[in-house]
């Protein structure tokens, strides 16, 4: 619904009235887009930039967080989701996440074939934007899942896992939702007038955490992960310095995630940015607090998964809270991870970068904190007030939570199909004598760090 | 001729090898190893999990020197790297039966 | 004073009157924010973006000139400084700078408590976009410091300094200078009618420069750094490519740091930026030839040292002076920094990443330098030529030199006093035995770059 | 012919009087910038600061394909580049190139001397702006040769190399196309109006490229690159994760360069971008299948390249082309540019990092491909349906094939003629021994990854 | 005394190292290597370049015993590091004349 | 048996391991080391302060052959590594009491 949702965001302003009054010339030409339309795909545009940048952060939290034998592997999973992620979602993923309005999935836009790309509907955006926007989107989306599954992982098998993620699985949860279909349209219980998930909480993270426990779980835990006793293993990362500039780098792209998902360049884009960024900052604050309680030590690497859980809690909701709130909320996501890190190490996931827990588990805690922290119209909730906390009571709540059992329950089905298929086929996982030496050598025919060679 | 090797703390080295340099030895071999021993390591947690390091970074020097040096370059060694804690490291020496200077193809003592 | 002095610079385009003019509008709606309004906000928080973003590179640069051994606390410091940094802001630091009018400090706001967050005044920005980018600046110049306390600071006393810093150390110059207390209102002298210091010379740099002396200061040299003679000896860095690549993502921020301190989205914009890359390579040119005349050779390392060196002198003048005259100032930075560094070295501040002689010394220079080459009013200055050199005779270059003084004078006693007690209670630095160790297994538990482990 | 260009632009949405109609104080007030003129320059600046940005992507890059002994003078290269490059810019490069509209050579504005920087001509840029922007291209166009001249280049050669080249070579290339010097005026056969480059693939990448063979040339390959028989050896990268890193930030840096070339902030930055965002995913997955194909492994460092050789390819027509198209123009620099990394291999040209091979080669292929599937006025191209495919006849791809030909031509000579002279006065090379030893520590006295000393 | 050098496989480090934990062996020292051998290495290619990797990694144990001890040693090293596969490694033993606690100066058995 | 240990500069290795084979070698193992010696280091500055670097990268390969086999191999490397200049490195030659090859069991000659 994100059209009228911009065009209710604009009323909310002032009312298309004012919007021509600002620009006469649209009064006569219609045709003609205004300065506040340039700059609204513009805006949407730089922060796509900066969500895709996040595929640089992502590939080095990850490598950071595991082996260096495996390290060209990491890089080359990430290289393909953004090469195999966004070629599926040109042939095939935007038409089914926002080709038409059918109610289960899209049917047209296929390869972007005779789309008018350029014209920018006045106060929404040009089709190349959105698809700009939400490709990149898309490419994070499967990216989350690529670390559980680091360093087992077959790569002609994540290439094809990759492929469906981008192809189908996701744009479909996108159509069912922002693209408008029945999600948006049905689930909305008592005073709920809509889901709500302003930047993608359940729609992408969640998504991605959930394909990512469905991976580990296929997989199994790495070699020497648990001990004769099941007692979980540490196995260290062999770059902490790569990892916490990949939260950085993580951290900045999400001011073109959250405030870009305003899909329009108005007041409200520096107050996301805002909850954003204090949402962050609780996460890792709190996260570090209950690591240094509970381990003895502040653990960098925890709190980097903190500072993301904060950052994941916090983008659904980035569009309805007040300031405090929204670092309430990140700060719970802080300390959820750390339990839930240990929760999924306890059950045997092998998650070696903590994706399920920080996107997985958190994702769907910020989609649940809409029903209890809703203040303001962030033009899916269509009214004040909807959190349970300001008197909406539990509608909102419930109908978060259907959403979130929907998305979960789609997720789980379609990518646990997907790798059942592929682990009784060509194989999910590489073998042991390949996991014990590394993957990179015998994926891949390269070395992450080769020595300096002179052939004199 | 001798083949002395020691495994000393890594921020010994610098103090062990002008020792031997005042001591008049030219040359030795600096390896970056890992050892095991009565200082054992330490127990570490990794996000939440515990691990142990048994091993801790040392640093081996192996020095070849005529017989007759040996004894010194021992003490002068011993007296360098000795801190009185535990994880000093140790030194051994082994027989060597030839030496040969690659450059001049020298022997023995000249090579040295 | 950054409201009157957006005003002014918009009546420098021709005044409120053009700006109703392109906005009719806002005649007969004045609570509708134009596409103007909504542009300045837009570009004031992609600038914050960028200069967030620099947290990674001091982070880079930090790590990259210190030892392996202590990589991890450097990076835990960093992120230590946006988590507890930003926090501190969100409680009291943005209340006490901003806060109101009152002279010495700033009593309203905390925790953004019933702020209008969103709602754009005419031709200014919002309560969440000046919070933003406010933020992120307190995040810059505490982080400061981290750099000259590495390799033997005391984590828990590090984070002690640092909620101080940005709870009401940083905060108080703030409201002093940009927030319109008594500096802004009483600090003129004869002709000049203004301090100026564009995007914080002094405010930021200076005020992290001298922190970081303090913090030097009362730690005392490591282990090692000078011989029985007391000649300082190298203690090189254990990655150049992250001290280069953490200087290319600080530039790169720095373009969100100065332009973005015009507060506005206008023609100057551009000016500031070109001022900016200019100083930046004449400070990396001049500290290059220096270097190399002195010592022999190209140092990368110190190179670094004088790109920053002429990003920081610029800082302060970036918006009053001709491109010329900018290559100038940045030029002399960088040879001031060479050597900054080789006197502190010699009485014995040891300064690992060379954060006092940049930040301190170069931006001292950067608030006095407007003295001497102020051209444009920049909105501080209030009048064309106050510069030495153009005729604007030594008034303005008392008014710069007082407000150098009084910054110094109040964060030298304030840290000083803070290290002070840090140093006699919990303690300020580690154990010889940690130093020697590394502090990144004794304090924080974790390798920066563990060895692979496999449990077969 | 930037400006025509851009005003040929604006007409296209409606002619200069929609531009007046959205803003009616222009019309009593010609000098009063518009919202959309300060839209237009703050995006493009923008947009400058994100192809700054690709300094540390390019520096990663080659750092990571080359080994740890020459890392030092890899970065010192690459921040000379930047250093030195926008210095010549600065003198003389900017006045070269944009310095009054002679056939041949620019003559005016040499240190920026009277020019008014801040003004803003009605739909168009300000000097500051444009020398902003131009300017971050001159410092690609010079850093793309350092990675074929890595690893024993004598240092200060490479300086003099790189002054040179932002001085004068590329300046002239810049200032016979979009300075509206002789190739704008005068190559235009048949019914092709003009040659048309939307963002340098011939004009920065090929020249760069060129300049990168003929260093490459005159170097010779490295010690031990080929064995007895004359059979290349490989020689590993020694850091595939920097190399990775260094290819999303060129990636990222692109989404400024190819969309920033709009000059403009209207609708066709989304449709550049996406163009751009599609050619370079195509390049990698071809290249990727190629090589799969031909060596049987996914060699990551090759696939870098690709990623790489699409967006060059599609640096020219993305603002011409549809994105399918722009698929496939990338697809093909994809394919085209292993067997160029093969072929130049073969010849015993030894570019470690591919360079002449991305930017050369595909970059001419990209300003060829114009020739082949232009569609849309870029408004280089004048008219519509430009391409081959697309019913245009062959004078366009005549037209491409000639500029090819005369910008080779001179950058081939200059820079022959330049190496020649430095081979036969200082000399180009290292001697064998410093090559064997490695540059950093004769060249710059700097170990790239010093072990931790501790004097105790 | 004798010392006891192990070459093995990186992976059967922890293994060697807890059987000799469990046999009474209180301290080793440990060094990356590289290793030439029957295994042989592999043919890579870099960018379409081809390179043959004739060392492959492998772990080198130091370990000074008694001289009773030394065959109890070799065995439980052996034991511990085969996998029967080609690359398994080697066991040497070499004489060693004399062996010094740095800490206290021990010498011999008391030094182990 | 003898333990052939040679330190040489890094850039000889490929030249020693080739010259090995070619001499019916069929194993060694390589460390990474550094070297202290005539050679000496050379003083830096970094940021303005000098340090010197005493020691140099070398490499060191180690080789059990027959007794026999000895005095060839020693040669064999010496040649293969030898540029004239100082820095070349050294060869020494050690007893070996007794040589296991893991994967086998075999002893001595067998095991080489
Ligand atoms: N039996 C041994 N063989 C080889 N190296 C040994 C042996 N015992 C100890 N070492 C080395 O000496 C180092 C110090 O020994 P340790 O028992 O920890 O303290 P100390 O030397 O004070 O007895 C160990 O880390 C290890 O590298
Ligand atoms: N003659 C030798 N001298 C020293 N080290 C050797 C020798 N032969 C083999 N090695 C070491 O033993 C390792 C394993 O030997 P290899 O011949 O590959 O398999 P195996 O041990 O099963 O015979 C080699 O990688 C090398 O490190
Ligand atoms: N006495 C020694 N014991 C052990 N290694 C030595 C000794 N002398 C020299 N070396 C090694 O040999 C290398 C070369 O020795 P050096 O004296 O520099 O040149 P040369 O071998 O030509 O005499 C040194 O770097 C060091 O690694």
């Amino acid at each position: 619904m994100r059209n009228t949702r911009a065009l209710r965001i604009i009323s909310a302003l002032g009312g298309v009235v004012a919007v021509l009054a600002i620009v006469p010339s649209t009064a006569f030409a219609q045709d003609v887009p205004t300065t506040q339309d340039y700059l609204n795909n513009i805006w949407v545009f730089i922060a796509g930039c900066l969500v895709f940048f996040m595929q640089a952060g992502f590939a080095l939290v990850e490598a950071g967080l595991t082996r260096a034998k495996n390290v060209v592997n990491i890089f080359a999973k990430n290289m393909a989701d953004a090469i195999v992620g966004i070629t599926a979602w040109f042939a095939c993923g935007y038409a089914f996440a926002f080709g038409g309005d059918g109610k289960w999935i899209g049917d047209s836009a296929f390869f972007l074939a005779d789309q008018d790309m350029a014209t920018i509907p006045s106060g929404g955006l040009s089709v190349a934007t959105t698809f700009f926007f939400q490709g990149v989107f898309a490419a994070t989306a499967v990216t989350i899942a690529s670390g559980a599954m680091a360093e087992r992982t077959k790569f002609s098998a994540y290439l094809i896992f990759s492929l469906v993620m981008c192809a189908i699985i996701y744009p479909v949860v996108v159509h069912w939702t922002w693209g408008g279909g029945f999600i948006a349209q049905d689930i909305n219980f008592g005073d709920a007038l809509s889901y709500s998930d302003f930047a993608g909480s359940g729609i992408v993270h969640m998504t991605g955490g959930i394909a990512a426990l469905m991976g580990a779980l296929f997989l199994g835990p790495r070699i020497g992960k648990y001990d004769e006793n099941g007692k979980p293993r540490a196995i260290p990362g062999h770059n902490i310095p790569f990892a916490v500039v990949g939260v950085f780098i993580l951290w900045f792209g999400w001011f073109g995630f959250n405030p870009g998902s305003e899909l329009l360049a108005d007041e409200f884009v520096s107050t996301v940015a805002v909850n954003t960024l204090l949402a962050a900052v609780a996460g890792g604050l709190f996260c570090a607090i209950t690591i240094w309680l509970v381990a003895g030590k502040p653990d960098l690497a925890m709190i980097g998964n903190g500072v993301l859980a904060g950052l994941v809690s916090i983008t659904a909701g980035c569009g309805t809270v007040d300031p405090f709130p929204a670092f309430v909320i990140g700060g719970i996501g802080g300390v959820v991870v750390v339990f839930a890190v240990f929760f999924f190490d306890k059950i045997k996931i092998d998650d070696p970068v903590g994706a399920v827990s920080v996107h997985g588990v958190c994702g769907a805690w910020g989609v649940l904190s809409i029903g209890l922290f809703a203040k303001y119209d962030d033009a899916f909730l269509g009214r004040e007030d909807a959190g349970l906390f300001y008197g909406g009571g539990v509608d909102q709540l419930l109908t978060q939570l259907v959403m979130v059992l929907i998305i979960a329950a789609w997720v789980t089905v379609t990518t646990g199909a997907l790798f059942f298929i592929l682990k009784s086929t060509i194989g999910l996982r590489v073998s042991a004598e390949e996991e014990i030496e590394g993957l990179d050598l015998l994926e891949h025919g390269l070395q992450g760090y080769a020595p300096d060679t002179v052939h004199a | 001729m001798k083949l002395i090797t020691a495994v000393v703390k890594p921020f010994k080295l610098d103090d062990v090898k002008d020792a031997l340099k005042t001591a008049g030895i030219t040359g030795m071999t600096v390896t970056e190893v890992r050892g095991f021993g009565r200082q054992g390591g330490h127990t570490e947690t990794y996000r939440g999990a515990e691990y142990k390091i048994d091993f801790v970074p040392k640093v081996a020097i192996d020095v070849v020197v005529d017989d007759e040096a040996v004894d010194t370059v021992v003490d002068v060694i011993t007296a360098a790297a000795s801190t009185g804690k535990i994880g000093d490291g140790k030194v051994w020496v082994t027989e060597v039966n030839r030496l040969v200077r690659i450059r001049t193809g020298e022997e023995g003592a000249d090579a040295v």
